[in-house]
């Protein structure tokens, strides 16, 4: 494998890193930590006028029709910026569902919008918050005269309380031996009629949502996809967002580690750099580990799916490990950095939850190893 | 498990665990959590001046100052009941300050703090940490000028917990600046409410609060100078030996419950604790619990046979503080996303405790000595290996 | 609890510690290693003067009937020294299942002769290796005229090969719903027609041997126990056994830790001890812990044991831990020896492979975390 | 898993392995085991003689001293294909000595070592460590004296793992004991067959043979000189940054094997590969193959793109080494008794592999730099953090 980028990826590497270097500093993080809403839509303006939300979206619906891949280096800049907001719930988890389900009017209507960040996404998936199940989805969508009436209670939903458009998947039919039967997609408004949307308060204050879908009333051409096909259908968009989300683990994982060693080149005691101290350099070089690891997997994963090859294997490897190298990476850095760093003024710390956070989403390590198991067919 | 006590002492932690049954309150309970269980608000105040009126703060002493005459066992056992009951434990008086009084200090000392202490009625605060002696405690720079009936004190201290709640400072400063550093720190006590001293709160991750404190020209009556001028670094690292007490109780607390509310679940159709990963994970804590029982009633058993615990409660507290953060990552592991939710959350698990553990011991592992200084101490001094 | 050792067991523990210093150097350690029998005879007859194979039989059959926490201080010192032989097999599962199951005549016919080292005995229950488990024993014993005829393959039985008795276990009757029901023990002399026996080649080079049953007619007096009852009978077998297993283990951690100690002080590099680098430092912080945790569980578990406490729970806890502390301490072992420690000669490397034998015998940590979970009623 | 290479390569690499499964047989897979995969066997210089032939040894060195000009992708592509094939891979010549000749040896050097090493004619050991310098090598004492056109070495060295199979020595001794001790090292080659020299086994845990080298008045010429003298230490440490490679092809046939091997066996009733434990831990080793693939390649890549693999050889190292132990003690784990069945016992699984592995990676943490090192080179060179 080719392991560099070319010169346009780096541009665009570099583009984003000097772009939010500049218009999302440390203080802003903390602001958006504590808004309501949970983003700031001044950034939000901003990234739209670069077009970031239509990378992957084709021309004809305004994007620019970059691969994953072009993706996946904005997603690792936010990351590494500290970057919190409904830009993954809308691009990855919204338009990518409806570019792999949606019918030409349906990419037409949604995804210019997304492109011109008019639009915001989520999408409605899980419910018990054991990582995505097909046999755990009981909301329905009974067919009615004029659309579908959809009934029930999902959780952990990402930036709900200010998508425009939420993806539900909802049962339409029976689940079969797995479950996985039955399952349909809707486009909901979040807006419509019986939908009641509560943040919850979590360690990452990350805008996880429950949502609820109490008779709520979707015209018959809000279907996405097939009915009966929706667990098939999000298959892709499942792993390939959960790739995404190791590129911005693998973002974060980068900035911790600057942000501990450059602590540790500083920091004296007992008249040293506590640098100097060979019990820092090993967590230190395990941290490096972790993160040219989790890079070199993220990496790849993300150059298959751009590519257009196969990626579910890597994909699943991807997060499986990420998740692991992350979690260590930030507790590693806690010890590095002792008490400077456990303050809530610290960088550090909202890594740290956040990191807590990126593991557990789209399902966690272990999750990820069951599927690495299938896929190698035991 | 069963704890060594002689009969009377058997008896007298049948009482604490029947007192704490009895009157702990829900208002106490949530004080104590916000305090993270140290002591000095309003509600631990009014508990603990009735629970050691008993004598069971400071069990061990002397009578004559309050305490029972007991084994430092019965101490250990108390205070774990304590940390299981989630009531304040952390006393900086009654644990770090008056033992040292009563070792280092003079009869007026003795006299001016030491029943205060076993009854509950002051509390005391550290002050060693310095924003540039951290670990290196021998770095500390904070300044007591020597005025013979009384010092000047100038200077900064961080991470000192319990300064906003107590009433008196355990303060570490430099009254020497020539020679080794070592021998030029004294340990003062400080009223925290003289003229010149401002605190300021500094909140954690956790959101539980420590502090900076800064002295600007602080008198401090020579009097409340601790043993000799010049020694407070003995003193120091004295009562690391003997006064390091880390419970255990509100870990295997929330580990009870945890496993109880696990009982419950189902997942995909079957019981949660039918999972062979969850079984494995959930009997692993509950060894190293097994084992950090051992570890900290094995220093009790040391004192009382008058042995110094000079690398045991270092390990006690590293193995402690690593199981802490092994028992939060585990509930989070089990839990899903259902575990990232905190307190007040809709649906928020055993009160939001395990997200809130998770961000907490992270804090664990660094608070009264990181990992890496409890390890060099354990290899240094457990093991006679040499210095670089 | 009280942690610390009488006067008894203190002279006891010195006294073993000074005997196998003195009879069980380095050099013979290797030289059991080496021989076909695997244990030095003369050794064993030494250790008979004190009369330590009978610590915990009754005085009526020649023993001290001390408790089971006086032999496991016995077994600890072995461990130090770096014992191989048919003690453990001879006295923890042989004596003990006689005491446990045996008839009076029984238990005088065989235990005076063990009290005086004059019979060796092992345990053959294991067919698959997998750790101790009921469903596993397809072995058979067949009622007929004049007693029982056994049939079947047992693997990994210590030391069967120099054992006068074998204890086997063998199918009597259906196995119930988890195999436990239809299980007998019965007393096998090693030299009865049918029985044939292949030492294995193993990575401790511990005389474990496959016993093939072939026909083997044994008079109806040679049932230990009830028939159909033998797994129940085993089950405090096995659990004490693993017990005493640990001990064992705790005496190798404890010399492995002084072994590497001494060497970290002594060897210089960098123009300094290596013991004054931080990173052995640690390595050796987390040897000592590895070796406390253990000794203070094998020390509990044994105490209950001797005192006629429960002790089920105890005992998994205690060989779940120690299995795999003592397998990290002597992996970290060798980290600090470096080369040293991995040449033939050095005696670190023995006890590494040794720790991994133990670690496996009688179940390991998997294998006992799952008991844990059993008696936690999960 | 794809390898970058371009079509030429491609196809050279289809060839050699091609080659390998054509030309493998018993009795060099036997003896490349028995050596520890070291080159210098007389299988293996059969073997090895006939692919070196092709060019396939010494791909990207200059067509003239017997290389195809190749990338160092194909290199690395080649020398793990090898290693799959579990055929000699360890060239102290060809890898280690022989770019150091070309990068700073003369003409005569040059003339008279590479295409022999090329084509696998000659081998070479490397003769590094010391009874009292094993990480510390800048402390080796070894001496050779400058007598003009020749030098005589006396001294001893340990660990030098090729000595007893290979042709030369390349030999790293003292040649100045004034100024900083890396200022005074210097390289020599060294006919092996030298009257003074001494090589006495040393067999390892893992059964493997080591040597003791002892020189006693070595004759060595002034032409075996490498470079220039008391340079030494900075070609060694510039060898370490552009020639360490340590290839994953043997692990990852092993644990193909064993996840085959495993999809045969049922435990009570129910394939082992249905276990949830068993996947969970199997799963993780397939991660971690696919790391190691990357951080291999990644080497070969970065060379080839005129960058230094400062730190990255360092990690792939460590990174490969750890998960040997991993894997063999994840093989023993599953597997049981029957994992410790040692070759040639009754019903030893994969030919006796796993208990092997399980001693053997002991010593691959060891050799080549422990651990230890490892990891401060990754924080020194990689981090920049500062030496103590």
């Amino acid at each position: 494998m080719n392991y560099s980028l070319n010169d346009e990826q780096k541009i665009l590497k570099d583009t984003a890193r000097s772009f939010f270097t500049e218009e999302l500093k440390s203080s802003l993080v903390r602001e958006v930590e504590e808004d309501e809403q949970g983003y700031s839509r001044k950034l939000w303006e901003s990234i739209a006028e670069f077009g970031w939300m239509g990378t992957i979206i084709p021309e004809e619906f305004g994007g620019f029709e970059a691969t994953f891949f072009e993706l996946s280096l904005i997603l690792e800049e936010m990351g590494y910026a500290g970057y919190a907001g409904p830009f993954f719930s809308t691009v990855v988890l919204g338009a990518l569902t409806i570019l792999t389900a949606g019918t030409p009017e349906q990419k037409r209507s949604v995804l210019e919008e997304v492109s011109l960040g008019k639009r915001l996404m989520t999408l409605a998936l899980e419910e018990t918050g054991d990582g995505p199940s097909a046999c755990e989805i009981a909301t329905t969508a009974k067919k009615v005269a004029d659309g579908f009436l959809l009934n029930g209670c999902k959780r952990f939903v990402p930036f709900a309380h200010v998508a425009d458009t939420i993806i539900c998947a909802a049962r339409t039919g029976d689940g079969g031996k797995n479950g996985e039967e039955g399952i349909s997609l809707f486009l909901v408004d979040r807006r419509s009629q019986g939908v009641s949307i509560e943040v919850l308060n979590t360690i990452a204050r990350d805008k996880q949502c429950d949502v609820v879908f109490n008779n709520v009333l979707v015209s018959g051409d809000s279907l996405l996809g097939e009915a009966g096909e929706g667990w098939q259908l999000l298959q892709g968009v499942l792993r390939v967002a959960s790739v995404a989300k190791c590129a911005e683990m693998v973002g974060g994982a980068r900035k911790v580690l600057e942000m501990v060693v450059e602590y540790a080149k500083t920091r004296k005691q007992f008249g040293q750099p506590i640098g100097s101290f060979q019990a820092i350099q090993h967590h230190c070089a395990n941290m490096l580990t972790c993160l040219d690891s989790s890079a070199l997997l993220t990496f790849y994963a993300s150059k298959r799916i751009g590519q257009g090859l196969s990626y579910e294997k890597e994909a699943a490897m991807c997060k499986a490990w990420v998740s692991d190298s992350y979690r260590k990476l930030t507790a590693l850095g806690h010890q590095v950095m002792g008490g400077v760093g456990f303050i809530d003024e610290s960088d550090l710390q909202i890594y740290f939850r956040r990191a807590k956070a990126a593991e557990q989403a789209l399902g966690d390590a272990t999750y990820h190893r069951e599927i690495v198991a299938q896929l190698m067919g035991l | 498990m069963e704890i060594e006590l002689n009969s009377r002492e058997s008896a007298i932690l049948e009482e604490v665990r029947r007192f704490l049954k009895s009157e702990v309150t829900p208002e106490l309970l949530a004080e104590s959590h916000h305090l993270e269980y140290i002591y000095g608000g309003e509600e631990g105040r009014k508990f603990v001046r009735k629970f050691a009126a008993n004598g069971w703060l400071t069990p061990c002493w002397p009578e004559e100052y309050g305490g029972l005459n007991s084994s430092e066992m019965l101490m250990y056992a108390i205070r774990n009941e304590m940390a299981y009951a989630r009531v304040p434990i952390h006393f900086a008086g009654a644990h770090m300050a008056g033992p040292s009084i009563l070792r280092y200090g003079n009869d007026d000392l003795k006299k001016n703090y030491l029943l205060r202490l076993a009854s509950g009625e002051i509390e005391f605060a550290l002050g060693y940490s310095e924003p540039a002696a951290g670990s290196d405690l021998m770095g500390l720079e904070m300044r007591a000028a020597d005025k013979g009936d009384h010092l000047i004190v100038n200077g900064q201290k961080t991470f000192n917990t319990h300064a906003h709640v107590a009433d008196y400072h355990w303060l570490a400063v430099r009254t020497n600046l020539e020679g080794p550093k070592h021998k030029g720190i004294s340990i003062l006590i400080v009223d925290l409410k003289s003229p010149g001293i401002t605190i300021r709160p500094m909140i954690t991750m956790a959101g539980t609060r420590t502090n900076e404190v800064f002295y600007d020209d602080v008198v401090v009556p020579r009097a409340n100078l601790v043993g000799e001028i010049n020694s407070g670094f003995k003193y120091i690292m004295a009562a690391l030996d003997f006064e390091r007490m880390f419970p255990f109780g509100h870990y295997k607390k929330f580990y009870e419950d945890l496993v109880a509310y696990l009982k419950t679940v189902t997942r995909n159709g079957m019981p949660l604790t039918k999972d062979p990963l969850v079984r494995q994970k959930l009997a692993q804590l509950e060894i190293e619990l097994e084992i950090i029982h051992h570890l900290y009633f094995q220093l009790a058993h040391m004192l009382d046979n008058g042995k110094i615990p000079n690398y045991q409660a270092s390990m006690e507290k590293n193995f402690l503080t690593d199981f802490e953060q092994r028992l939060a990552n585990t509930a989070l592991e089990i839990l899903g996303a259902r575990g990232q939710l905190r307190e007040g959350a809709n649906g928020a698990i055993l009160d939001g405790l395990p997200e809130w553990l998770y961000r907490w011991t992270v804090i664990e592992t660094i608070y009264g000595g990181t990992a890496e200084i409890q390890r060099n101490i354990m290899a240094q001094r457990g093991l006679g290996l040499p210095r670089a």
